[in-house]
This record gives C-alpha cells, sequence and structure tokens, in this order.
C-alpha cells in the first residue's frame, strides 16, 4: 500500500525514517485534497445539467442559508486542516531536534558546490558519506549566498544562511546513494550544484573514517606547511593568488572586474579576446602561459604593451598555479558532471 | 442630498487655548523621557519607559494636534489597523529570532550551551570577502 | 461663505462639500497609514538589531549627541503647534495669520534640518558611518556599524520626510497668504497639517530609540 | 427596479468611448472608464510579455540540459516572468481595469474619488513598466521575483531598475487602493447600504486594504535591497552582523498579503459571474461578503509559511503554520457558497461560466494545495520544488487568469457595446483549462519527485513530465491567442450588443453599454441589493 501510493504520487524512495513517517501525511494530505476537489466540483456538474438554462428569463427562487450551513462550511474543512497541522508540527519539531547521540557534519555551501567536514577529519566534497541506522546532525553554512541542502529521498531540506549556523538531522535506513540538490536560487550554477549522500554500513562507515584519518595523518607528515586546510583545487587557487600578487601581478590586472593598467582577468578564461590588429583569440590556458612569457607577441585591443615579461622567472609550476587561479576567477562556471567524487583534505587533528 | 455615506464632520472647532495645553504636555514628557534616562534602569524597564512616555505622547498629538478626537470612524480605524499591523510584523520578527536555533544568530554576550552538547563551531567565514 | 468659492471647489463626482472633505481626510489618513508601515520597515530592523546587539547599541548611542536630539523633539514639537494654530487660523479665515504661522513651522523644520546637519557631519568626520564605510576604531565592538547603518536609514529618511513636509507647507503658505482659505475651505491647510503631524509622530519614537538607548 | 434602467435617451447619447475623440482626450481623461480601458491595454501587454518569458522557460525546459538559452539567460527569464507577470500584471489586472470600471457604476457614483489621482496611477504605472524595461535592456536582473539577500545584494547584474519598478509600481498599487476605499466610504448612492453593496465591491475593498497596509513595507523592502546592492550599508548582510532572514520576513509580510491581492479580486469577479449566469442571488451573501475581510486580515498573520527551511525558529513556524490553516477557511466559505448559488438556479453555459467552472476547481485543488504546503513537515520536502511552482500556477494561472478571461467575456459587452463570437469562445475556454491541466499537473509530480525550482537543467528521470508540461503550455498559449483574436475581430467587425446580453441584474448594467461618459445622468437610489432575480414581473421586465 505505501509503496503503491508512493509510486503513484511519484514520490522518490524512502531513505530515512523521517521519510517514512512523513509520506503517511502526504498520502492523507494529497487524497483529501483530491477528494476536496472532486467532491466540490462533482456537485458543482450536477447543478449545471440538473439547473441548466431551459428557457430565457427563468424566475429562480431566493435561498439562503441556515446556521447549520455555515457551520458545516467553517467546521469541516477546518477539522480537516487542523488535523493536518497537529500530525505535521509534532514531525516538524522531531526534524528540528536532533538526538543527543547524533554524529556531527559540517556542511558548507559555495557557489557551487557542498563542502562536508567531519570533525576530527576528514573532509570531502559533494559526497557525503554517513553510516545507515545512525542519526547525523548537519550543521549547515555558507561562504556566500543562501544555499539550500535538500535530499528528496530523505524529505529533508534545510538552507544554508551564509554568517549563520543552521541544523537538521537524519537517519539514513539502509546503504544506498541519495542525490543531492541545491534548492535555495544561487546564481548560474545553482542547478549544477549536485552532490550525493552515500549510505554506508555501520562497520563500513567506521573503518573508512579510521582508514580516512590515518591516510590525514600521513598527509599532514609530508604536508607543506601545517595550518592549510584546502582542499586540493583550492589549495593550487589560492597558491596562484599568493604568487600572483608576489610577482606584482595586481599592479595591472584586477580580479572584480575594473580595467586597470591591463585587462581585468575576472571571466577571463574562456572569453573571446580581440588582440590588437583585430585578430582574435580564444583565452585558454595556453594562452595566458603565452601572455606572461611573451607578452608583447599578442596585445589586447585597447592596451598599451606594457606588460614586462616573466619569462625564465616563474617556474612551471607557479604558472600553473596562477593560471588555475585566473581560471577560478569565472563568474560563471557551471560544473559539468554532478559530482566529481570526493577530494579528501587535512583537518588538524586536536 | 440625502447620501449613504458616514456623517462627514463631527464636532466643531475648539479653542486654540487646547492645543497649547498640549503643546506643554508634549514638553514636559520630553523632558520625562530624558530625566527617565538618567535613572540607568535594568534592561526591559528602561526600553517600557521610553516606549510608554513615546506612545503617550504619540496619543495626544493624533488625538488633537491631529483631530482624531473629532474625526471618528474610518480614520481612527486606519491609525489602529496600521498600527497594530506594524506591532504584528515586529513582534513575530522578535519572537523568531529570539527562540531561533541560537547559531542562527550572531554570537552574543552569554554564552550558550547547545541542547545536544556540541561545542560552538568555528567562527563561520561569512560572505567570502570580495577579491 | 462665498457661494462661488463654493463652486470651484466642489468637484462633480461629489454629492456636497461635507462628503468631499470627509473623502479627503479619509484618503490623508489611509496615506499616513501606508506612512506608518514604510517606517515600520526599518523599526523591524532596528528592533531585531537591537535584540541581537543589545550592549553594542547601548554603548553606540552614547557617540550621538543627546542634547541635539533633545532640542531636536523641542523643534519639532513647537512646530507641531505652530501647524495646528495655523489650520485654527484658517477654520477662521485669518489667512495672513495662517500664513505666518506656516512661515513659523517652516522655520522650524528648517531648524531641525540644520541640526541635523551638524550632527551628519560630525558622524562624517568621525567615520561613524553605515556598514562598509563604518570606520571609527573607538568603539569597535560587532553590531556597531549596524547601529549606524539603522541610524541613518531611519533618520535619513525621516529627513526626507522633513524636506517634503516643508514644500508642502511652503505651498499652502503661500495659499493662505493669498487668501485662498475660508472657513468653508481649508482641507489643503487640514491635509498638509496631518503629514507634519506624522513627521513629529515619527520623530517621538526616533528620539528615545536611538538618542536614549 | 428603483435604479433607473438604461432609458432610450440615455443609450443614444454619446458613449464614453465616443464622447471625446483623439490621443490627447486619452492621455489626461479623468474619467474611471476609459482609465479602465487603458490599463486593459497596458496589463494585457504586460501579459503578453510575460507570457512570452514564460513560453521561453518551457522551451528551455524540454530537454535536460541546454536547450536554446545559457543558464544566466535562463534565469533572467524566470525573474523576469516573475516579475512581470505579478508587478506589471496579476497585482494591478483585475482592480485597475474591471474595479476602476465597474466600481463606480456599481455604487452609482459618478467617478472615483479622486479622478487626478486615479489618472497618476496611470502614470505612475507607465514609469514602472519603462524601469522594468529599462532594467530588461540592461541585462535584466538574475534574482527571482523574490530578491533573496544576499544574492540579490551581491549579483553583477543590474538590479536597481528593476527594484525601482517594484517601487514605483507599488505607489501606484497603493494609491488605487486608497482610491477604492475612499471611493466606497463616500460614494455611495443613496440606499445603497453597506449590506446591499455587490460582491465585488466587497472583495475589491478587502483588496485595497491590503494594498494600503502591505505595499509600503515591500516599497521600504526593495529600497533597502537596492541600498544594499549600491551601497554595502550591511543591513542584510551578515558579515556585517545583518540578518539574512530579516529582509525573508519583510519581503513575505508583504508577499503573502501580495497573493490575497492577486486572488481576491479574482473572487470578486467570479462572485459576479456565478450570480449573473446562474440567475440566483449569493447563497450567503453576508458570509462571502465578510469572508474577504477576513481574508484581507488573516492574510496577514501567516507569512512565515515560506520561511519552515529558511532558520526561522521551530516555533515561529509552528505559529504561522496554525494561522495559515485559518485562512483557508475564508475561501473554503466563498467556495461553498458559490456551488450553493448554482443550486436550483438557472444556469447560462456559456464562456464565462465554462472559465467560472475551471476556477471553482482549480481554486480548491490550489488552495489545498497551499494548506497542504502550509502542514509544515510536508514543506519540508516541497519548498522550492515545483510543487511550489505548480501550488502558485494553479492559483494564478488556473483561478485568477480565467478569472480575468470571465470578467473579459462577461464584461466585453457591456465596456465596448460589442458581441463575440460565443462558438469561438467556447472552443478557446475549453483550449485554455485542457492546456492548463497538461501543463502544471505534470509540475506537481515533478515536484513530489523532487525536482527544485528555478533549475537550468535537471537530471533525465524529470524529462518526460518536463515533455508533458511543455506540450500542455502551447496548447495554453494557442487558447489565449485565439481569445486576442476574436476579441480584436469583435471590436472592429463584432455587431452591436444588446444593452444587456446576460439578463444580468448587477447593478453595473443600469447603464448603457457602453456606458455614457457621465455614468448617470441622475443620481440613482437603491432599494435593495444586486442579482435579486425571484420577483416575475421584475424577471419580465429585464427580459
Ligand atoms: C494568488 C496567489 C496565491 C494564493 C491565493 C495562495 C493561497 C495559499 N497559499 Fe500560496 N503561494 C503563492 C501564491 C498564492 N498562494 C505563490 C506565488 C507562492 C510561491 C512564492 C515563491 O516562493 O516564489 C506560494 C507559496 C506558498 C507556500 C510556500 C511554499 C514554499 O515555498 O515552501 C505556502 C506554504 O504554506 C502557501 C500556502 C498557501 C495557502 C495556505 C493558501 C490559502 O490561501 C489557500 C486557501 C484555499 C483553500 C484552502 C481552498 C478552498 C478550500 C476548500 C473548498 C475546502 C474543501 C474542504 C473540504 C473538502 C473539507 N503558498
Ligand atoms: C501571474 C502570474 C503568473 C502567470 C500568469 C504565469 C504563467 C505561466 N507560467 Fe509562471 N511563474 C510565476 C507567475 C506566473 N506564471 C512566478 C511568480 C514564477 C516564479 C518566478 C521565480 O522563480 O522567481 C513563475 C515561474 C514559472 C516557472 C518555473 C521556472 C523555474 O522555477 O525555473 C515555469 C515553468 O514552467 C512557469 C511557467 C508558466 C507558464 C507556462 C505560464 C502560462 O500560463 C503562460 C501563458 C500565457 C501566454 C502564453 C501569453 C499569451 C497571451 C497573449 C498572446 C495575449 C493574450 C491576450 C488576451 C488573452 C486578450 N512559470
Ligand atoms: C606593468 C603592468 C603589468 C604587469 C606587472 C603584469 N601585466 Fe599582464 N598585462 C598588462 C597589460 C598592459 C596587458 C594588455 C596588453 C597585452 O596583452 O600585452 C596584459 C595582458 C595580460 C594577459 C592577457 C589578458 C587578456 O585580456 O587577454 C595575461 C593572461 C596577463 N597579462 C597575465 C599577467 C600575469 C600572470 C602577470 C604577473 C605574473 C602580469 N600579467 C603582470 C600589464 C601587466
Ligand atoms: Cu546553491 Cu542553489
Ligand atoms: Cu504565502
Amino acid at each position: 500500500m505505501n509503496d503503491l501510493l508512493r509510486r503513484l504520487l511519484f514520490l522518490p524512495e524512502q531513505g530515512s525514517e523521517y521519510a517514512r513517517s512523513v509520506d503517511f501525511l502526504h498520502y492523507f494530505v494529497i487524497i483529501a485534497t483530491m477528494l476536496g476537489a472532486t467532491a466540490v466540483f462533482a456537485a458543482a456538474a450536477f447543478f449545471v445539467v440538473r439547473y441548466r438554462r431551459r428557457r430565457e428569463g427563468e424566475v429562480t427562487p431566493r435561498v439562503e442559508p441556515t446556521a447549520f450551513h455555515e457551520v458545516v462550511f467553517v467546521g469541516l474543512p477546518l477539522v480537516l486542516f487542523l488535523s493536518w497541522f497537529a500530525i505535521g508540527f509534532p514531525q516538524y519539531v522531531s526534524l528540528q531536534t536532533p538526538p543527543r547521540d547524533a554524529m556531527d557534519v559540517y556542511v558548507q555551501g559555495k557557489k557551487w558546490m557542498w563542502q562536508f567536514a567531519y570533525p576530527g577529519g576528514p573532509n570531502s566534497t559533494d559526497v557525503l558519506r554517513v553510516p545507515a541506522g545512525r542519526p547525523v546532525r548537519l550543521l549547515l553554512t555558507s561562504r556566500d549566498v543562501i544555499h539550500s541542502f535538500f535530499v528528496p529521498a530523505f524529505r529533508l531540506k534545510q538552507d544554508a544562511l551564509p554568517g549563520r549556523y543552521t541544523q537538521t538531522w537524519f537517519k539514513a535506513t539502509e546503504p544506498g546513494r541519495h542525490q543531492v540538490f541545491c534548492a535555495e536560487y544561487c546564481g548560474v550554477g545553482h542547478s549544477a550544484m549536485l552532490g550525493e549522500v552515500v549510505v554506508m554500513k555501520a562497520e563500513e562507515f567506521d573503518a573508512w573514517v579510521a582508514e580516512q584519518r590515518r591516510g590525514l595523518v600521513q598527509a599532514q607528515d609530508s604536508a607543506p606547511a601545517p595550518g592549510e586546510t584546502f582542499d586540493v583545487r583550492g589549495s593550487l587557487q589560492e597558491q596562484g593568488r599568493k604568487l600572483a600578487s608576489e610577482y606584482g601581478c595586481f599592479g595591472c590586472h584586477s580580479v572584480d572586474g575594473a580595467q586597470h593598467i591591463g585587462p581585468t582577468w575576472r571571466d577571463l578564461y574562456g572569453k573571446t579576446e580581440r588582440l590588437e590588429g583585430g585578430k582574435t583569440v580564444r583565452v585558454d590556458e595556453a594562452y595566458i602561459t603565452r601572455s606572461m612569457m611573451d607578452p608583447r607577441a599578442e596585445v589586447v585591443a585597447g592596451y598599451q604593451p606594457v606588460m614586462p615579461t616573466f619569462q625564465g622567472r616563474v617556474p612551471a609550476p607557479e604558472v600553473a598555479a596562477i593560471v588555475e587561479f585566473i581560471k577560478s576567477l569565472r563568474t560563471d562556471v557551471v560544473a559539468a558532471e554532478p559530482s566529481k567524487g570526493p577530494i579528501y583534505v587535512p583537518v588538524p587533528s586536536k | 442630498m440625502a447620501h449613504a455615506t458616514e456623517s462627514a464632520h463631527r464636532g466643531k472647532a475648539h479653542g486654540a487655548g487646547r492645543y497649547v495645553a498640549v503643546w506643554v504636555a508634549l514638553l514636559v514628557l520630553t523632558a520625562l523621557t530624558y530625566a527617565v534616562r538618567r535613572y540607568d534602569m535594568q534592561e526591559p524597564w528602561h526600553l517600557v519607559s521610553a516606549l510608554l512616555i513615546a506612545v503617550t505622547k504619540a496619543t495626544l498629538v493624533a488625538l488633537v494636534f491631529m483631530h482624531l478626537w473629532d474625526h471618528g470612524g474610518a480614520t481612527r480605524l486606519a491609525v489602529l489597523t496600521s498600527v497594530a499591523f506594524a506591532a504584528l510584523l515586529i513582534g513575530l520578527v522578535l519572537v523568531d529570532n529570539a527562540t531561533r536555533f541560537p547559531y542562527a544568530n550572531p554570537p552574543r554576550a552569554a554564552s550558550y550551551q547547545d541542547p545536544a552538547g556540541a561545542p560552538r563551531p568555528p567562527a563561520p567565514a561569512g560572505r567570502a570577502p570580495a577579491h | 461663505m462665498p457661494p462661488e468659492g463654493q463652486a470651484t471647489f466642489l468637484q462633480h463626482h461629489f454629492p456636497d462639500a461635507p462628503t468631499q472633505e470627509h473623502a479627503a481626510r479619509l484618503g490623508m489618513w489611509l496615506f499616513l497609514a501606508t506612512e506608518v508601515l514604510l517606517f515600520t520597515a526599518l523599526f523591524t530592523g532596528y528592533a531585531l538589531y537591537r535584540y541581537l546587539f543589545s550592549e553594542t547599541f547601548h554603548a553606540a548611542s552614547k557617540y550621538i549627541e543627546t542634547s541635539v536630539g533633545l532640542t531636536n523633539t523641542v523643534v519639532l514639537i513647537t512646530s507641531s503647534l505652530t501647524v495646528a494654530l495655523a489650520l485654527h487660523a484658517a477654520r477662521q479665515g485669518q489667512g495672513r495669520r495662517a500664513a505666518a504661522l506656516l512661515a513659523a513651522t517652516l522655520a522650524f523644520g528648517g531648524v531641525f534640518m540644520v541640526l541635523k546637519g551638524f550632527e551628519y557631519h560630525h558622524h562624517f568626520v568621525t567615520g561613524q558611518l553605515p556598514g562598509r564605510f563604518y570606520a571609527f576604531a573607538e568603539l569597535a565592538a560587532p553590531g556597531a556599524a549596524m547601529f549606524f547603518t539603522i541610524y541613518f536609514l531611519m533618520t535619513g529618511l525621516h529627513g526626507l520626510h522633513v524636506l517634503i513636509g516643508m514644500g508642502v507647507l511652503g505651498w499652502l503658505a503661500g495659499r493662505a497668504w493669498r487668501g485662498d482659505f475660508s472657513p468653508a475651505y481649508h482641507t489643503p491647510v487640514e491635509l498638509g497639517g496631518l503629514y507634519w503631524h506624522l513627521v513629529d509622530l515619527i520623530w517621538i519614537f526616533l528620539f528615545p530609540l536611538l538618542y536614549l538607548i | 427596479m428603483s435604479p433607473s434602467p438604461a432609458s432610450d435617451a440615455a443609450a443614444s447619447a454619446p458613449s464614453y468611448l465616443t464622447a471625446d475623440r483623439g490621443m490627447g482626450s486619452w492621455l489626461t481623461t479623468r474619467d474611471h472608464k476609459r482609465i479602465g480601458v487603458m490599463f486593459l491595454v497596458l496589463t494585457l501587454t504586460a501579459f503578453a510579455l510575460g507570457g512570452l518569458f514564460a513560453m521561453l522557460i518551457r522551451l528551455e525546459l524540454l530537454t535536460p540540459g541546454p536547450t536554446i538559452m545559457d543558464a544566466m539567460t535562463y534565469n533572467r527569464m524566470f525573474s523576469l516572468h516573475g516579475i512581470v507577470m505579478i508587478f506589471l500584471f496579476m497585482i494591478p489586472a483585475i482592480p485597475t481595469v474591471f474595479g476602476n470600471f465597474f466600481l463606480p457604476l456599481m455604487i452609482g457614483a459618478q467617478d472615483v474619488a479622486f479622478p487626478r489621482l486615479n489618472l497618476a496611477t496611470v502614470y505612475m504605472y507607465c514609469l514602472g513598466l519603462g524601469l522594468a524595461v529599462y532594467g530588461m535592456i540592461q541585462g535584466g536582473s538574475d534574482t527571482g521575483w523574490t530578491f533573496y539577500t544576499p544574492y540579490s545584494t551581491t549579483t553583477t547584474a543590474v538590479v536597481w531598475p528593476v527594484l525601482l519598478a517594484g517601487f514605483v509600481l507599488g505607489m501606484s498599487s497603493i494609491f488605487t487602493g486608497i482610491n477604492f476605499i475612499v471611493t466606497i466610504h463616500t460614494l455611495r448612492a443613496p440606499g445603497l447600504t453597506w449590506m446591499r453593496l455587490p460582491i465585488f465591491v466587497w472583495s475589491m475593498y478587502a483588496t485595497s486594504v491590503i494594498q494600503v497596509l502591505a505595499t509600503p513595507v515591500l516599497g521600504m523592502t526593495l529600497l533597502l535591497v537596492a541600498v544594499e546592492n549600491v551601497f554595502g550599508f550591511g543591513i542584510f548582510d551578515a558579515a556585517r552582523g545583518g540578518d539574512p532572514v530579516l529582509f525573508q520576513h519583510l519581503f513575505w509580510f508583504y508577499s503573502h498579503p501580495a497573493v490575497y491581492i492577486m486572488i481576491l479580486p479574482a473572487m470578486a469577479v467570479m462572485s459576479e459571474v456565478v450570480q449573473a449566469f446562474s440567475r440566483k442571488n449569493m447563497f450567503g451573501y453576508k458570509a462571502v461578503a465578510m469572508s474577504s475581510l477576513g481574508i484581507a486580515f488573516v492574510g496577514f498573520f501567516v507569512w512565515g509559511h515560506h520561511l519552515f527551511t529558511s532558520g526561522q525558529s521551530t516555533f515561529a513556524s509552528g505559529i504561522f503554520g496554525v494561522l495559515t490553516m485559518f485562512v483557508g477557511i475564508f475561501t473554503a466559505i466563498k467556495v461553498f457558497n458559490w456551488t450553493a448559488t448554482m443550486y436550483q438556479g438557472s444556469i447560462n453555459f456559456s464562456a464565462p461560466f465554462v472559465y467560472f467552472l475551471g476556477f471553482l476547481f482549480f481554486l480548491v485543488f490550489g488552495g489545498m494545495t497551499g494548506i497542504a504546503l502550509a502542514t509544515v513537515s510536508l514543506d519540508v520536502h516541497w519548498q522550492d520544488t515545483y510543487f511550489v511552482v505548480a501550488h502558485f500556477h494553479f492559483i494564478m494561472v488556473g483561478s485568477t487568469i480565467m478569472a480575468f478571461l470571465a470578467a473579459l467575456h462577461y464584461w466585453w459587452p457591456k465596456m465596448f457595446g460589442k458581441t463575440y463570437s460565443e462558438r469561438w469562445a467556447l472552443v478557446a475556454a475549453v483550449m485554455v483549462i485542457l492546456g492548463f491541466i497538461f501543463t502544471f499537473v505534470p509540475l506537481f509530480l515533478l515536484g513530489n519527485m523532487g525536482m527544485p525550482r528555478r533549475y537550468y537543467s535537471y537530471p533525465e528521470r524529470f524529462w518526460p513530465l518536463n515533455v508533458a508540461a511543455t506540450a500542455g503550455a502551447s496548447v495554453l498559449a494557442m487558447g489565449l491567442v485565439v481569445v486576442l483574436i476574436y476579441l480584436v475581430v469583435s471590436l472592429v467587425w463584432g455587431r452591436r450588443s444588446a444593452p444587456n446580453p446576460w439578463g444580468s441584474r448587477g447593478f453595473e448594467w443600469n447603464t448603457p453599454s457602453p456606458p455614457g461618459k457621465e455614468n448617470f445622468p441622475e443620481t440613482p437610489t437603491f432599494t435593495h441589493g444586486p442579482h435579486e432575480y425571484q420577483t416575475p414581473d421584475e424577471v419580465k421586465h429585464a427580459a
């Protein structure tokens, strides 16, 4: 019965205890809605047929309601609606009060990815691994604008506010994989801000965490500087930013769209640049590298050829970091595929 | 012409004396609110006394200067509803913030203990600084 | 009651003068209700942030000069009195007197704005400015910038209303001087006065809420 | 019948359309009827624009990946669709067109209380329209119609023209509201007591109350967003101690009541239609009249049901949740009373009534899904999914557009004195209703599946239902175009209509069709309420 109704209503699978209980209310509410609408419409249809106009200028009686009508009109829906509330609100309260023994995961939304951090490590991007059968509390926040963490299979949604923490929790029933959406509009990448919850058997989860933490310790031993806790992509970009400022690029280039001595780097990558002399070129990694090594070769239309060459002054890995940083300055990056698999990063151990 | 409207004008003009009287009362109340301020009262009372005096002053202005006393009916209703809905908006917003998950508000001086026993998470990063 | 005056101000779709007057007054009050709700959005912000940052708000209000606020309160209250008296005069048909009283109101409004200008100037020099412009090192607690955001928004909107009110009253004073108003017809003075009283009313709340925390 | 029926002399006098000629006479008119007609043209233009955006949205969603535009363009599309449809079409449409035209006629007044202000609202609307169009030329805001902070305060898109447009349109809306309230209070003709007012007038009254009390808060809020966007005062910015959710409170304090600004006028129209086409007086007149005020009042207490997942406190959600349950009661009262009005009636099954039936069904279904959304725990799943999109299109398209179309058909002969093709009207009505069902029922299911709204691309499992919705939308759009065609045709080639083709006893039909420039040569007096069909000799008189 549960399964039949769930499929009829196109609801996704029930991945958590909360999903099961809330679905019963769902059935009740939707069936009542359909019956109510059908009943009103049936009455209207009956009247249309029964009292259709047979000749022009018919006389109709004056019909007034009695107190009984008024009571029914008010009472019937009120009782129905209040009963929905009476069932629904306690469920909501339970969703808002995580049990004391819940495991914490920090969730950070960011244009346009989800980052998860387990206290004591590891961290991951876009993939949240949780144990089946154990309560998990999510503490959500955001780096930029409001995002909303939405797992249809858990019937769970909570906004992540910048500069604030919100919380929610769930208890997944079985191992499996469930899609995560971002449900609060957050810009160009909103519909690509997808993620995945991977529910593992509890023992497997424990083993996985233990292994990750071992790996973390190793990673920390070989880490370049303690306290650097960026994910891999983040760190390359971040390095690039540092290098760019060390080499003085910001003397001429802005990253916020403002034109300066040189063109801004914002949204540079991927665009088609018009060059002095009328040619155009698509900005890719090679072009950026060329611009650094031999700036006079291709001069952007409207600018003076004043940029010094960095040939021989910047080693190749650093060039790569700077290029990566410039690439990260696109405001319209849309992740192509839903999730890129977890990228685990070291967290300082206590 | 008999018109099905509310009686348009009730009461007639009064002497100017009552305006002056109200003006004096307003000055006294202003002095009062200033004086009360110097009594460093505890928090709610501080606000309550200031608001009480302000409401009294506002009522005086509305009733006498603005002639609400003389003109009843729809105008009074307009004032009352607007004030009531103003209170509604302010009140419910405060209720929300006062009963929120504490970390959903900025940190307050009074330290708060999470019911689930977790320590306060690291201070959120806020908006990513503009590049 | 000059009958020809009667004829010019009664519009064709109103049955009689009292109904027209009633309509104008009701319309004005509804407009004032919208003004109240316009300010309510800001008062809500005020209430919320005062609740969240009560200590900081307390500390920050020390940096706005109470004596100026107090003077301005007295100025506005008095200007309310002169407007009320102006209406009274207009009702008695004393156009010149009404014009003089309106001019006095205008002057009070001017004094208010000048004092406010001095205050603003002081805030600008010391860096007590809203949001990202805040540069006042002496008070660096979280919420301090918010206090000044709220302060500037509220007093700024209020000041704008004072200016608009002065414009309206100036126009009314001119008409009163010309003798446009009579015991039968003085609705514009009444409506303009209502607007001015509202400006006063809002200040009555702003003063304790901003200066006397 | 006491209000004098259209006398021959009055009928032969030039109508309001022909009394004065030339563009100038229209642009400076203070005649509420002409202002209504101007708004008809303006709001229909906005509707066509919003509809164009809607069709582009549906086309883009035809396939899971990119179809005809990129993500940024899509975001601007749905934002502009929402903004144009809500602020430029749905909120002004029925009050400024049919309210302006018929409210004075129904209460036996020569005009609204402030005709000059009324004309000013036209120009404010035009200014708002201009600002909105300017914003579109500048690239268009990409914030959604809800302008949530901090997205709206940090986006690089140019949003201030649109925000300012919202403010100006709000002013226009406020002044319409003030005008109607004062008109109803002061200009009712002798004998027209409050309890004899047509239901239409009652609903307009309630609408105006909301417009006056809620809109200023929106105006201020939009200004704050603009200030924040341009200057960075930090009032909604968490990094500066601001609360991002405060914006949502302020916005919904207006925008929930605003949904009643959109539905109450529809209810107003349909109350007239059901009485006229059933030839019955309203069953439970008092209950229907008072429930409008009830909606206006309780509607102010429930805005928090848009914030259940926003970080709002559990306690506040409970308060807003339970209060929302009460708001449905007033609509239910109306629904039941309308249905009962048909009982023992003499039902004329023509186009306006077909729209009425559609309206009734969609309102109940859409309204009850609203209550379902307000059932706190269910909203957690549905919030910001296509279920919400389906809910509000059921009411706004399924109910309000139906009402707008019904009003257009019911009052077309009155406003322009022409008849349209009844056959085409029925065909179009069926197309619109079927197209509507096929567009928006799939969206409910998509919402249940968990498809979030404002998604440019979506996983493939959502594909089939999206195709169905796009197909339905095409039928709907074609139906609307058919309506446009035969109405325009009727203006030019239509037969002259009878003064009262429906045999309606609504008060507005006491004037000639189309009415003269002067509504009433002499002030009418009223001795009973509207839509009294029962006394035989009077029925003969009307026929
Ligand atoms: C005209 C517009 C309109 C109207 C009238 C309504 C009416 C209602 N709306 Fe809707 N709503 C919107 C437009 C509208 N809404 C829009 C635009 C949004 C989305 C905004 C956005 O985020 O972009 C929205 C979103 C929205 C939400 C938020 C969803 C979310 O984002 O998570 C909620 C939640 O409670 C809600 C509830 C309601 C309720 C309870 C009503 C009630 O008023 C409905 C009352 C009617 C009835 C209840 C039907 C009559 C009942 C009967 C006949 C009873 C039959 C009874 C028996 C058989 C017993 N609406
Ligand atoms: C009044 C309000 C209104 C109306 C009428 C409509 C009408 C339609 N809407 Fe819209 N919609 C909104 C208000 C409205 N909408 C809002 C507020 C949003 C949320 C925006 C946001 O997220 O910020 C939204 C969002 C929205 C979405 C979700 C986008 C997303 O979240 O990604 C979709 C998707 O299908 C959609 C589709 C449609 C369709 C197919 C119609 C069709 O019904 C349109 C049919 C109309 C036409 C095709 C016009 C043709 C008319 C003429 C040619 C003139 C006719 C002349 C006469 C009748 C005389 N709308
Ligand atoms: C003296 C100022 C100056 C400095 C320092 C400078 N640039 Fe430039 N840069 C320019 C100017 C001017 C142009 C545009 C003319 C041209 O293409 O040569 C430019 C162009 C570029 C372009 C091509 C941009 C486009 O729009 O196509 C890239 C990439 C670039 N610089 C990278 C760098 C990097 C990396 C550094 C630091 C390691 C750097 N620049 C330092 C002045 C400078
Ligand atoms: Cu993140 Cu939408
Ligand atoms: Cu709502």
